[in-house]
């Protein structure tokens, strides 16, 4: 795996980042911004809902729980990577997780009574190749989604 | 406010648009108040009309779920769209036999 | 008009900023992103596609004037202010414009050869309600874009 | 490569998708290598299938009429789509008479 990371020289070819409030008016909009900069990758309307997906949980995450009453800034940078690879990072700087193990446990949940689902890191599994969380209590939470998508015939 | 029929002691509510954490506050009141004034005995949600879905919307199913058994009720859950159909299978919610003929997601069109 | 804007307290009701590479093949991604999330306040068809539209030429200037045939950062700020008012600032730190006048002139471009039709800045006046410019030569240039958006009956 | 229709000395050309500064080449590149190939007196652009034009299909329209007038041909614009008709009226293009009975930008699909 690490002999595999150093040899594949990874480029990025292009990248954009977004910022926005916490405000779960923003949620759709986060997800729109992510898949229209997918879109030039050409991925198939079930990948890009993949993606849509994805998103929206890591984003709601940061709304409901990284920032609960409160408004906070939320940023999403995405990478296009060589060989049609997707890289998400989604970010807070809200209250943190102080057990990320059990917080990615499906059905695990601190809002029950938001009828949060506890479904959330369970949905980016299913739909991304890597999740990768990182955490800090207090000082934020920071998600990396990793989807490869499949090249078209034709295409560079 | 979404569309619904009360049909018999059945109260069908058709979904639309994207369900996420912001709609799925809406899309809970207004069915509630649909439940409190019906009173059906079998909700059904109708996901016909359902662009878009995240896990809010396993929530939001759950919490109907958990509010027809306390009336004594059940929910059936019918007309899920092919792109919905890998969060519904993920999220457990079969084991709930909530879905419409067992396996079977879509129901046609009345 | 003074006065009227010291009166009017301008609230900023919701914001975001999204940053991108000056790749001719953002510039779909821009106004897509710039157009979800205006679509929150429930635009006609027709609003939304004159945003596109003023957007994606004020990119498009960034991509082909500021950087010319290099990469360089853009970056676009969209605040919702009360009163449906959407104020958007697309900000490159390219060449910059020597003559602002003269280049809002209709018909006028610098870039014929690559078929620019110089209506770049008239397309962005006649779509929106107002259009600001603020370059300097060498470090770049800042379009302010306002319109106002009519209010649907019975929203808040 | 958009769809085209040689007939007669005429040259139609369908446009389709977003035209942008990025589209706007490969869409000048294929029209041109169409232009070459067939030598057509009249160049017919269709815009029935755009769903997005900025000032770059002005840029568009304009340099593929001047390329017409270098071969003594001309260029027609038609079906316009409500959505394009702000842009086009903007362009100045009415002058030149590019579309199709003057103030009228749409013809019905054949
Ligand atoms: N960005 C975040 N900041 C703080 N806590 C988080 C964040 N994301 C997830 N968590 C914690 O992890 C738990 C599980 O998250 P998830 O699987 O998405 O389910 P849900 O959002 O339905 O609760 C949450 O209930 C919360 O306690
Ligand atoms: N962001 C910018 N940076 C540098 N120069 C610019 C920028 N935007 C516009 N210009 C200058 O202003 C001129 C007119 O712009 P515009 O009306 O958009 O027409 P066009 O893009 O078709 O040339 C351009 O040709 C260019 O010289």
């Amino acid at each position: 795996m690490f002999l595999k990371e150093v040899v594949n020289f990874v480029k990025v070819l292009n990248e954009m980042t977004v910022t926005f409030e916490s405000r779960s008016s923003n949620e759709a909009f986060a997800r729109s911004a992510v898949a229209a900069f997918v879109a030039q990758l050409d991925p198939t309307i079930g990948e890009l809902n993949d993606i849509r997906t994805a998103v929206s949980e890591a984003v709601t995450n940061c709304v409901v729980h990284a920032y609960k009453e409160s408004i906070g800034k939320i940023s999403i940078n995405v990478r296009i990577l060589s060989d049609n690879i997707v890289c998400i990072r989604i970010r807070d700087k809200g209250c943190g997780i102080e057990d990320i193990d059990k917080a990615m446990e499906p059905l695990f949940t601190t809002a029950p009574e938001a009828e949060r689902a506890g479904l959330g890191f369970a949905v980016m599994q299913s739909f991304c190749d890597i999740v990768k969380v990182r955490s800090n209590v207090g000082s934020g939470t920071t998600v990396t989604l990793n989807k490869r998508i499949s090249p078209r015939v034709g295409n560079g | 406010m979404p569309k619904s029929v009360m049909c018999g002691n059945e109260l069908t509510v058709y979904l639309s648009g994207d369900i996420d954490h912001h709609s799925a506050r809406k899309i809970r009141e207004a069915t509630d108040a649909l439940i409190q004034q019906n009173q059906p005995s079998v909700l059904k949600l109708n996901f016909g009309g359902v662009n878009f879905m995240d896990s809010s919307g396993i929530g939001l199913i759950m919490g109907r779920y958990r509010m027809m058994l306390l009336y004594g009720g059940s929910v059936k859950v019918v007309n899920v769209p092919e792109n919905l159909r890998r969060i519904m299978e993920l999220s457990g919610l079969s084991g709930l036999n909530v879905f419409e003929r067992s396996g079977e997601f879509c129901e046609s069109v009345k």
